[in-house]
């Protein structure tokens, strides 16, 4: 397709108010949440959980999302035994240790991240992939720590690093210590980008305060998945403050990209080739310049 | 202007009020008059201890809040000399949110910044509160990079509820331009020294608070959330704030308990209001020190110390039997 | 759609027309007819050369301007492979008068980047006719910086009237973003290598253009002004622009005399129009030949010859005896 | 005064349209082109041509500037016989070389810019400082190599950088020559800035096109005098695109201000001792950090 053509036809898709809640409807055949319409369950599985029909994008596991991303039997995880403490005895309506628990059962995870180093068509990268399921995908210390040591990793064995993000923001049960893995991971990054390594960050749905005002937006290459939400305040709050509804599609990866925020739009299906493109284009591997 | 008081200080008041009165209309008998006024008194101190000694989380955010509170501007014009004020990003605006500039602190030259709510309803507006948008953010950076070319100590001054939650801001990147400037104030060869006066809100706040040395006033706070937004998701109703409050842990003993600060600024009784001086001799004397420590060491310490100091905030468990268990498990094939 | 046909073309159109209702009509006898076919054949093509190889300088501005001229796109859908689109300013937005990315080109990795007019009028209004505004300038800069990181040479495809004269471009601070790119460019640790495709406008052209080699095709130009705003300016009246256009000396043969570029691309005869493959050859050895040579260079060399690259332009005159009497007047204290 | 007050004070005046062809009146008295009213000339000489009555700036010569920004006896010239050539043999109505002869004349000047060394209350800086009577401060090949030698003086010597601007823009009788001016100078302000001398560039009325968009943009700090018209357009030239009036104040000193693009506005009477602290803040001297 020539170019000129190719321009053309990825017009922006008047971008409409992420959903933030959707998960993957259950049973043989079922109806989309965003187009209602009657989907069969294993072509789902089989396009990567995106809706045939509308190209909704379901939400991933952390699991599914290494998978999608890396070659067969390739992902070695790292730092697995790390999980949050309660440093204040969080209790407001709930505890902190209640929801922990709750958490662990439900996403059948430690923490809302999993690190480790694994190939992406070949070429050895560290991956950080948050999940979603895990209290909101929310960075307490043990979220930062496993990131920061993946991003140390990654500079002590010369590895290009992608983080996938999928996140409310900071984890509030751990008080200011969450909002410092904003500092502490920015300022990993910040080392990370001197010796030259290329981060790509994958804006997934949703990506929210501390995590999109930390290590997220700090990549060399910034992708999202399409109709994310993307932001840094709450649509609520803004909402609250404002005294006025917010526009259709604000906030969505369209509308991030036409504001300038990030690289490119990226459909789940297109995901692992155009990040495995880009690796060969910011690594110097068998095509190198000089 | 009525002057603005807290929940937890109306009873103070009365009382206050009462001894006026009294003062007032001297009619009772002389003994028993000057017996009641000294009673009053008496009364009045025991009870601004009992309430000022023990501020719950959500009285000190009160406080931070103050509108009589001093400000940015206030502590600039009693502790630096010849400020020259340094405006704009140099790509899209000058938000006054933010203030910053060349200053003398004593002997040394510095780069100061901070946030500067406004005091009267116009300079409020014109400050917007003292909550930033993008174009704040990067006008610090812009600030940061100077004060680094030209080997200048960053002092800054925190207090803002946070970055502005607006439309534009959004859309401008109030996300990158927080991340990036902790990610500048990370790495910059320069010392800098933080000090949170009032408000410390969430990333909004971090964005000028990366530093070697981080000082709190006693009743300033520092939260990843608000009391009120954390109460809103939690219970649904902000109005469990107070409880919010105490739950986050976001005052500056607990922080220097944690040692996530170095310093705790003492206030009068009753915390700041309107004034500095009480307050001036000891800032004075935590930036002097500091500074005097900071400005001996080079670039690349000052910026190692600060990613040392980042490196090791966070409390988790490791469970590296686990870990283990799973490599295994990965090796077994299962 | 009407073909675009510049004034001084009109002969040939004329004669081209002819022709063609010659050829629908074959009216006359079978000799005559052919003959005159023969000599209206003849004819246009003396014609051509007549008017195609003594091109007035005004008349090139025509083909550099011309509807159908290949722009940034059609030379990278040609030239380029796996081209990956990097966009937005990570500020303000994503100004698509400037198009940036990753590509191969032959065996080399490259960031590509250069200004796109668009071909239809959605396209046009999308791209805004090739006009950037600061946040173009700003993407550029940052991709320009991203290239330097990753080693990538830089090749830019200039094609633009200028930069965006607007209230929001000023505003948004286009002069400062266009000296940005002057200042980045000419510092640029890789190889940079730009190629003037048709409209060279000023600083909003220079913009993409400090390079290490400049390279032009026959027909494009490059101005300190639009001939039709130094004719404002000179006579008050636009209408001299063809004037303006020959003073200003602004065509690739004139630049290549005055060694500010490094080689032209020949064009066919009558300009380029809608297809690049008459001289992607021609585009493809050069750009090779020019990659090839500087990515042996290490990057304060290839900074280095860029910058006496710029040292040495300028014709200016040297008056060394009257420097020296300033100087004896001022010891005298005149 | 306190510094809140200071801050009140200084509000930012009601940006009116630049006036961009005020010369000063003649006579003992005369009537101010800007607001109107009768005000004495030895007045306005001494308060360096500055309206005494409505803060009008008066267009200053360059040596009337150098005259007042350094010591008095301390500034020495350099390259002075440095002037423009015809490379072009520019002849577009009148010719270039007319041009040249009557701008000489008219200014009494050689070219466009002074460059030369100067102490500003002790200390010595390289200064260059434009003109607008030499053919509106145009920068040519010969302003472009001056400057570029002083920038390149100021390397050598170790000096602070301080650049008046005054300008139309690029110098068109030049052509390409001209245009390139601008990019020349700024590789050569890069170069400069390496070194963490500090650079400070000082807008005056009016500064446009070609010297807005290279050097004077580049500076560490850069200064405006009031209600000076600054841009890279022309207000016609945007008229005539955008196909209705701009608006008030539109490219003005204060409205540059508002939009980020320059650090302050200061009254002529205050730049010499701005730009004295500035340079104490911003080199090393005797109230040295470290
Ligand atoms: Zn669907
Ligand atoms: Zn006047």
């Amino acid at each position: 397709m020539p170019i000129r053509d190719w321009f053309n036809k990825k017009k922006i898709r008047s971008p409409k108010q992420p959903t933030s809640k959707r998960t993957v409807p259950v049973g043989i055949w079922s109806k989309c949440a965003d187009c209602n319409k009657i989907i069969y369950q294993k072509e789902l599985f089989d396009n990567h959980f995106v809706c045939p029909e509308c190209g909704h994008h379901y939400r991933l596991s952390a699991w599914q999302r290494i998978k999608l991303l890396t070659d067969p039997e390739t992902f070695r995880e790292t730092e697995s035994g790390l999980s949050a403490k309660d440093p204040l005895k969080f209790k407001a309506g709930k505890t902190y240790a209640a929801s922990l628990a709750r958490a662990k059962k439900k996403s059948r995870l430690k923490e809302a991240v999993i690190t480790g180093r694994g190939k992406i068509n070949g070429v050895t990268v560290g991956l950080a992939v948050m999940d979603f399921n895990f209290i909101g995908g929310s960075m307490g210390s043990a979220v930062g720590e496993k990131i920061v040591r993946l991003i140390e990793l990654s500079i002590a064995e010369k590895l290009p690093l992608i983080i996938v993000t999928s996140s409310g923001g900071a984890r509030m049960q751990e008080g200011v210590f969450s909002l410092m893995q904003m500092a502490k991971t920015s300022a990993a990054i910040g080392r990370y980008q001197r010796f030259g390594l290329p981060y790509i960050s994958i804006l997934t749905n949703p990506t929210m305060g501390g995590v999109t005002a930390s290590f997220a937006s700090l990549a060399d290459i910034i992708i999202a998945e399409p109709q994310a939400l993307i932001g840094f305040a709450g649509p609520r709050i803004i909402e609250q403050t404002i005294k006025k509804k917010i526009p259709e599609g604000f906030q969505s990866s369209e509308s991030m990209l036409k504001n300038g925020q990030i690289d490119m739009v990226v459909e789940r299906g297109r995901l692992k080739s155009t990040v495995s493109t880009l690796l060969a284009m910011l690594t110097l591997g068998e095509a190198a310049n000089a | 202007m009525p002057k603005y008081i807290a929940d937890f200080e109306h009873p103070i008041v009365e009382l206050e009020k009462h001894l006026n009165d009294l003062k007032k209309n001297p009619s009772s008998t002389k003994k028993s008059y000057a017996r009641e006024i000294l009673r009053l008194e008496q009364e009045i101190d025991r009870l601004k201890v009992r309430v000022y000694r023990n501020l719950t989380p959500w009285q000190r955010i009160q406080l931070a809040r103050h509108p009589e509170r001093p400000q940015f501007l206030d502590y600039l014009s009693e502790l630096f000399q010849n400020f020259i004020e340094l405006r704009g990003d140099r790509l899209y605006g000058d938000d006054r949110a933010i203030i910053g500039g060349l200053a003398n602190f004593n002997n040394f030259r510095v780069m100061v910044i901070g946030n500067e709510k406004g005091r009267k309803i116009k300079d409020k507006l014109e400050h917007n509160f003292g909550m930033p948008h993008p174009s704040g953010y990067r006008k610090a950076a812009r600030l940061f990079r100077l004060a680094a070319k030209f080997h200048l100590p960053v002092v800054s001054f925190i207090d803002t509820p946070g970055a502005y939650p607006g439309i534009e801001s959004e859309e401008h990147g109030q996300a990158g331009a927080i991340a990036n400037n902790l990610r500048i104030l990370a790495g910059l060869k320069v010392p800098v020294i933080a000090i949170n006066i009032g408000e410390g809100g969430s990333g909004g706040a971090l964005a000028l608070g990366v530093a070697n040395r981080v000082f709190m006033m006693e009743n300033a706070y520092y939260s990843v959330i608000t009391p009120e937004g954390c109460a809103s998701i939690l219970w649904g109703d902000s109005a469990h704030a107070p409880e919010a409050a105490a739950a986050l842990a976001l005052t500056a003993d607990k922080l220097f308990k944690f040692k996530l600060i170095d310093g705790i600024i003492k206030e009068p009784l009753g915390g700041l209001r309107g004034e500095v001086l009480s307050v001036a001799a000891q800032l004075n004397e935590i930036l002097l020190a500091a500074l005097t420590e900071l400005t001996g060491w080079d670039g690349e310490k000052l910026a190692d110390e600060r990613y040392k100091r980042l490196r090791k905030i966070g409390v988790f468990s490791e469970d590296k039997f686990y870990e283990l268990a799973q490599g295994m498990r990965l090796i077994k094939g299962e």
